[in-house]
């Protein structure tokens, strides 16, 4: 098994560096024939793993090498495969393909088609080692390299003044987690000595209670910060708020990478990371507290953002932003499982809805804004049904993925009694009927309708190729029918097994799983509860503003101009942290730079002594006459009171 | 008084008259002429010290070398000599002065209360059969080999200096560069000049 | 009978003439490189006088190199002196003054 | 080779004598034989150098490779030479950089070829004396020696302002120098003798090992260098030629931090203890402050600069933060990890500096200009350079599985360690490492093609390639695999440890 493992992660490392550096030499073809080649390896032995765990109960715990010793502290590579991994290899490999397949057509006519392809691979092998990791440094590992995948492609295309910017922004607000995250597995290594999962997990129970002076003179629960700390390090992944300013922007990208990266697989990296720690999270209500709340604000006031956006990309990178809330106030709630749950099915549908949108795009000739959009319903029938069917599963209509999974986290927040539960609670219903709102106002503009588009697109709009459209096909099965096959084991079931570890008093799942009669039952259940119905109101009144009465957005849009203009500006964010975090940087700069370096040190100091040297010197040149009897006179002055000095000594 | 007192004072007055003409006569010429006159009376002195190799080496090299080279310079060079003795009587006071209470000064620290001959006595004449030349060399080639050579070499190099110091770069020979001549290009011998027909 | 001191007391005269001569002569550098000459004829006269004194041959030795380098030293100078009239036209102290600070 | 091979000298003399033998080139007409000359003899070197790591025993803390004869008897000055676990992967380094150097001149530097290439051979060889002189003298000397090459680097080849940039350089690392000297003859008074290992067993009182500590802290930190000593780094860096660049961020600026392990903390243990407040304050000072100015810096060069002087923050941090473990924790679990990272940093540095500069050095070749300002859209005409020029980027900013990562990530750790808020601090290099470097990167690289000049320029060469690539290659096995550095180490750590845990009063 061991060299399965191995494989599966190494195997696109290899398309990678083949597509990357010999892509000249193999061509277009060949790139993507390699890359797509080896992730599919990495797929279906994936599959081998999936299975070996689930039907063979394998687990593998062990090294592949040590990185370095020091101070006796073992840093080592290598893989643990449990529940949790098998189930996120499946996910990361298999969106992986269909975003290959999928880019072959996308990117047909564009200059970089080898170095996109050796990019996402080169994605692909880092979000697997980040999954497989046994060890905490080694998940930091994946944690940058994604985020370095992410950069590159978000900039992929140079030239575009707003890519470029939004590749630095967001690695830079994911540095900014990471700052979290490293001082978190500084904090690890120093109280457990060690950053081994297994032997961290062991030695936390006894971590309990005690403390550290972060201040001088008040206690800090230990396992609190350390858990805030990695916690941050996910904020900035997954983006939640405050750091989530960077996901809508990173829409600058490819349509791919939306969906590869800022969807369905490196985001939910934060939210794996909370899953695995669960062991450390259980020991803290406050962290978890933190937990629930940070997701349950970005769940809900995310999502306001989507209903006013144009742009397809960001109405769907909102939604986004929103379900990632979910997932948090999932893991806040100790509902780990369902957090899991939901990041499958959202990856699944989520990648659906991109490469959907990516589809309208090529069909509207790059243009991404959906007022100049409409009635495409009748141009693109397989576009239109796989996107209509990642919307039904995002908004959690009955039956779909997405309604398991987000029914799951609503139920288990409600359930949950820890501090915050009620607002996150208030926040992911809210959240529901503005999920089905934007959901569908997109759906509705794009989709149904007048053709507002000009003469020319309309001429030429078409459904896409097939290697676009057999990804959204493969997408959209799984995204009906995932929810309703594992909802009944990997929400309430024993899915995970030990991998994700839940206290009793928090088992909010257990308690659910009582009440779980197979997902049939839970559909009917749900009919009578208002998630369900929040949705449907959602949708409707999606269809009356935007079908039905296109005027009544308009009139609220004039009426409500400050709180039109807060979404519009996204509650300021961005600006303030441009104008404070920026701004402020560049200021404190220059400052040092310029008073600091130049005027103190280099002016006061090395130039002063300069200048004051020269000041005396100026003064004493008027000694260096020049004139060689004026220096023997001094000789002689000397001499004679040297003599002096002998004489009358 | 001893013979050998009385031989001193008469040679210690010539040496400080003509050292004082060196000083303070007009022409270069006669100053250096003077000089050689101090030179030859201290080599008699230096005779009188038993140091008869040095007082011999000092009338060879220095009157004859030495000396000859400085007449050769002043005698060669046109020398303007009135600006040069400018302020000759402006600074003697001053001059004198210092001059005097240096030599108090000196006379008080190695005078008879120093160095008198009840302090340091006359030491025993050599035999006849001594050679001072024989003692330097004897010493000079063993103890002090080294100075010696690196004495030779600083000759060396001032014989170098002022050589090359001196040498007047001019053209003395008209020789010619034969890669100029092999590699000239018509271009470079022939001007076409292109004139009106009739100018 | 000659006592050490009169040699010394001469060789400090010399020093001090040949001093005085800088000092007047301070336009002439011919007269200011003969009294430098006269300077080490004061030094040299004072080491022989204490060599014989002591009965050590060491202070001749150092006369012998002292007379070298002065003879390297004349020599050097002159040259300079006929470099710098060849030059300049003057061998006036007070024209040369391109290092006065 | 046998055991009593001399391999120390010969890695000295051979550059040394070689460099003059490359001298006898000097015409420019005689310029490619000075080149080949030159090459050989740097890579000769280099091979001389392997066998220092290929043999070198890992299980002890004792110099290695030693030789000893005797120099100036009068004051028991020895020519001895030798190598720990600390010194000899900087020997390493230095034969490495300068190969690169070389090749990196080949066709750059017209003016005077052979006396630029035999600049760079002669200070190599002193640079490799002073990480293997065991004589405090003969380390003093050859500390001293080597400001002379990079006197003349700077101010032949170098840019306009060089004769500003070439004083201030000399005179800063001048007057730290004489305080050691100053230093190293007190302590040969006291001992009769100049082995630095006979210092390390030095008995002092406190008040007299807090001025020697002092008297050293002014030599090193100039060298390093830290705050606020740093303002000659950037001017010499901006004035220097690429490859003097490359040499001062890559090696000299370790000799700073060399001299702090090889003398301050061992020979000085209490005053370390007593100073380490100073030493941690000063070295977050460079991390945080000159992060902020590099961030406005308009001049490639400057930037990365500072960037240096902030990454050397982080060596100087690992050697100090030691005292604060011992004093918080109570054991010295913790200390080793932050040598051993400030060591890592040490060479991943010189890779990546060393590297930075040449990406400028290359620009510069074609451009003629430093200023950010002058460029854009780079990536447009010159896609493989800024490939490289991503990478090394991301190494300067501690992406992990670059060298860059592993030193910070080390002595974050052992940070931590010490205190919550020391570890803070350092830790914000993550984000203005990567600040200031990306966004050079994306004024740099990306973006249109912003002016005629870019749209001219020509991607890297072979010989270009050869240099970005090796040094390409070196920063990601150290930072793939880090262990066969850190395995040397580990033995002249322990005992580095064990020596400033015993105090010397």
């Amino acid at each position: 098994m061991p060299n399965i493992y191995l494989a599966i992660a190494l195997s696109p490392l290899v398309g990678a560096i083949v597509a990357g550096l010999f892509g000249k030499s193999i061509g277009r073809t060949g790139a993507h024939w390699v890359t797509t080649v080896s992730v599919a390896i990495s797929f279906v032995l994936s599959v081998v793993v999936f299975k070996h765990v689930f039907a063979d109960g394998g687990y593998y715990n062990a090294s592949v090498y040590t990185w370095l010793v020091s101070d006796g502290i073992k840093f080592e590579i290598g893989f643990l495969i449990d529940q949790l991994t098998a189930t996120m290899m499946i996910v990361v490999t298999f969106v992986s393909l269909m975003v290959h397949i999928y880019t072959i057509g996308y990117m047909h006519d564009d200059s970089g088609y080898q170095r996109f392809f050796s990019y996402i691979s080169l994605f692909t092998f880092s979000m697997l080692m980040l999954v497989m990791s046994n060890n905490f440094m080694q998940l930091f590992f994946g944690w940058e390299a994604v985020g370095l995948v992410s950069y590159l492609l978000i900039g992929f295309w140079f030239k575009k003044e707003t890519a470029i910017y939004a590749n630095m922004k967001a690695f830079l607000v994911n540095r900014v987690g990471d700052f979290g995250f490293l001082l978190g597995i500084a904090a690890v290594l120093m109280y457990f000595g060690s950053l081994d999962y297994v032997t961290v997990f062991a030695a936390a129970p006894d971590m309990v209670g005690k403390t550290m002076q972060i201040i001088p003179g008040s206690d800090w629960s230990i396992m609190t910060v350390m858990c805030i700390l990695l916690f941050i390090g996910a904020m900035g992944k997954s983006a939640q708020v405050p750091l989530h300013v960077w996901l809508p922007d990173s829409m600058e990208g490819p349509t791919p990478i939306s969906a590869l990266i800022h969807a369905a697989t490196m985001v939910t990296a934060g939210i794996f990371m909370v899953a695995r720690m669960s062991p450390l999270f259980e020991f803290s209500e406050t962290a978890l507290s933190f937990v629930l709340v940070i997701g349950a604000i970005t769940a809900f006031f995310m999502g306001l953002l989507g209903l006013v956006q144009n742009d397809i990309k960001r109405v769907v990178a909102y939604s986004t932003l929103s379900q990632l809330g979910y997932m948090t106030v999932a893991l806040g709630a100790s509902a780990y499982a369902a957090g899991i749950f939901h990041l499958g099915t959202h990856a699944f549908f989520k990648a659906l809805l991109f490469l959907g949108a990516g589809s309208v795009i090529i069909a509207m000739h790059h243009d991404q804004d959906i007022r100049n959009m409409g009635g495409l319903r009748k141009y693109m029938p397989i576009t239109w049904i796989t996107f209509l069917i990642g919307s039904l599963a995002l908004i959690g209509a009955p039956g779909f993925s997405g309604f398991f999974s987000k029914d799951s986290i609503i139920e288990a927040v409600h359930a949950s009694n820890l501090p915050g539960s009620d607002f996150a609670y208030l926040c992911v219903l809210g959240g529901v009927f503005i999920t089905a709102l934007y959901s569908f106002r997109m759906y509705f503009l794009v989709f149904h309708g007048k053709e507002r588009m000009d003469e020319h697109t309309r001429a030429h709009l078409h459904e896409s190729p097939a290697v676009v459209t057999v990804p959204l096909i493969m997408l959209a099965i799984p995204s009906v029918i995932i929810g309703y096959i594992l909802v009944d084991d990997m929400a309430f079931g024993s899915y995970f097994g030990k991998s994700i570890f839940v206290l009793p008093q928090h088992d909010v799942l257990g308690q659910l799983s009582k009440d779980f009669h197979g997902p049939m039952g839970m559909i009917t259940h749900a009919l009578t509860q208002a998630p369900l119905w929040l949705a449907f109101g959602g949708v409707a009144t999606a269809w009356f503003l935007y079908m039905k009465r296109p005027d009544i957005p308009e009139k609220i849009k004039n009426s409500a101009t400050m709180g039109y203009k807060v979404l519009t500006e996204h509650y300021y964010f961005d600006k303030a942290y441009s104008y404070v975090f920026a701004g402020g940087s560049l200021g404190i700069g220059r400052f040092f730079w310029t008073v600091g370096d130049e005027k103190l040190i280099d002016g006061l100091m090395v130039n002063g002594t300069a200048k004051s040297i020269g000041w005396f010197s100026s003064i004493i040149r008027n000694f260096q006459t020049g004139y060689l009897y004026h220096y023997a006179f001094v000789m002689i002055i000397g001499l004679s009171v040297m003599l002096g000095w002998i004489v009358f000594n | 008084m001893g013979i050998e007192l009385i031989l001193f004072y008469i040679f210690a007055v010539i040496l400080i008259f003509a050292s004082t003409m060196v000083v303070i006569v007009r022409n270069p010429v006669f100053a250096v002429l003077f000089l050689v006159l101090a030179f030859f009376t201290s080599s008699v002195l230096w005779i009188m010290l038993e140091a008869e190799f040095l007082a011999i080496t000092l009338v060879l090299v220095y009157v004859g070398a030495v000396m000859v080279l400085f007449l050769f310079v002043v005698m060669m060079l046109d020398i303007n000599l009135a600006p040069l003795k400018e302020g000759f009587i402006k600074y003697l006071p001053v001059g004198v002065l210092v001059g005097f209470i240096i030599a108090v000064e000196i006379i008080l620290v190695v005078g008879p209360g120093n160095f008198g001959l009840d302090k340091v006595a006359d030491p025993v004449g050599h035999a006849a059969d001594y050679s001072n030349t024989k003692e330097l060399g004897r010493v000079l080639y063993t103890k002090y080999m080294y100075p010696f050579e690196i004495a030779a070499v600083i000759l060396l190099v001032a014989i170098i200096a002022a050589i090359s110091l001196t040498l007047r770069k001019g053209r003395q020979t008209k020789y010619i560069k034969p890669e100029d001549q092999v590699s000239v290009r018509k271009e470079d011998r022939i001007r076409i000049v292109k004139m009106k027909s009739g100018e | 009978m000659v006592p050490l001191s009169n040699y010394l007391v001469l060789g400090g005269i010399l020093f001090c003439l040949s001093m005085a001569g800088i000092f007047l002569n301070r336009k002439n550098i011919i007269i200011i490189l003969m009294s430098i000459e006269l300077m080490l004829l004061a030094v040299n006269m004072n080491f022989i006088a204490f060599s014989h004194y002591h009965g050590d041959t060491a202070g001749q030795i150092f006369v012998f190199f002292i007379l070298t380098v002065a003879a390297a030293e004349a020599a050097i100078g002159l040259a300079i002196l006929v470099v710098l009239f060849r030059n300049r036209n003057t061998i006036n102290v007070e024209d040369i003054d391109t290092l006065k600070g | 080779m046998s055991a009593d091979f001399p391999i120390l000298s010969l890695a000295i003399w051979l550059p040394i004598v070689g460099g003059i033998l490359v001298l006898t080139a000097s015409d420019d007409k005689h310029a490619p034989m000075a080149r080949v000359l030159s090459l050989i003899v740097s890579i000769a070197t280099f091979i001389v150098t392997i066998p220092l790591y290929t043999q070198f025993d890992t299980s002890t803390y004792q110099m290695q490779f030693t030789e000893s004869h005797s120099w100036i008897s009068t004051f028991k000055i020895y020519y001895s030479l030798g190598v720990d676990g600390i010194s000899m992967p900087l020997i390493i380094l230095t034969s490495f950089t300068t190969v690169f150097i070389v090749i990196a001149g080949w066709e750059v530097i017209q003016n005077k070829t052979a006396q630029y290439m035999a600049s760079f051979l002669i200070m190599e060889g002193l640079m490799i004396g002073v990480f293997s002189a065991l004589d405090s003298m003969l380390f003093y000397v050859l500390w001293e020696a080597m400001l002379i090459p990079m006197f003349l680097i700077i101010g032949i080849w170098g840019g306009a302002n060089r004769v500003y940039a070439t004083i201030k350089f000399f005179l800063y690392t001048f007057l730290g120098s004489v305080f050691m000297l100053i230093a190293l003859i007190y302590m040969f008074n006291q001992s009769g003798s100049f082995s630095i290992l006979d210092f390390h067993d030095l008995k002092m009182s406190l008040n007299v090992q807090i001025l020697i500590f002092l008297a050293f802290l002014i030599a090193f930190a100039v060298k390093v260098p830290m705050w606020p000593v740093h303002t000659w780094l950037p001017d010499a860096h901006v004035e220097a030629p690429t490859g003097g660049s490359v040499i001062l961020a890559a090696i000299m600026l370790k000799m700073g931090t060399y001299g702090f392990v090889r003398f301050s903390l061992p020979i000085t243990p209490d005053a370390s203890q007593t100073l380490d407040w100073l030493m941690i304050t000063l070295s977050l000072i460079a991390i945080v402050y000159i992060a902020f100015v590099a961030l406005v810096q308009k001049d490639m060069k400057k930037l990365i600069a500072y960037s240096s002087i902030s990454h050397m923050g982080f060596v100087t941090l690992g050697f100090f933060i030691g005292f604060t473990i011992l004093r918080n924790t109570g054991s010295p679990d913790g200390i080793a990890m932050g040598i051993e990272g400030a060591l890592v940093q040490m060479i991943s540095h010189g890779f990546i500096s060393g590297a930075m500069f040449l990406c400028v050095g290359v620009l510069y070749d074609r451009m003629h200009s430093r200023l950010i300002a002058d460029y854009g859209g780079v990536v447009n005409t010159m896609p493989v350079f800024s490939a490289f020029l991503v990478l090394f980027a991301m190494a300067n900013a501690g992406l992990p599985g670059t060298s860059g990562f592993v030193g910070e990530f080390m002595v974050i750790l052992s940070a931590f360690k010490a205190n919550f808020w020391i570890a803070f601090l350092a830790a914000t290099t993550l984000i203005f490492g990567a600040a200031y470097t990306l966004w050079m990167i994306k004024r740099v690289v990306f973006g249109e093609v912003a002016n005629e000049n870019v749209a001219k320029l020509t991607d890297i060469n072979r010989r270009e390639f050869f240099v970005l690539g090796s040094l390409a290659a070196a920063v990601l096995l150290v930072g793939i695999w880090p262990a066969p550095l850190l395995e040397v180490m580990h033995s002249s750590v322990d005992h580095l440890v064990q020596q400033i845990n015993a105090t010397k009063l």
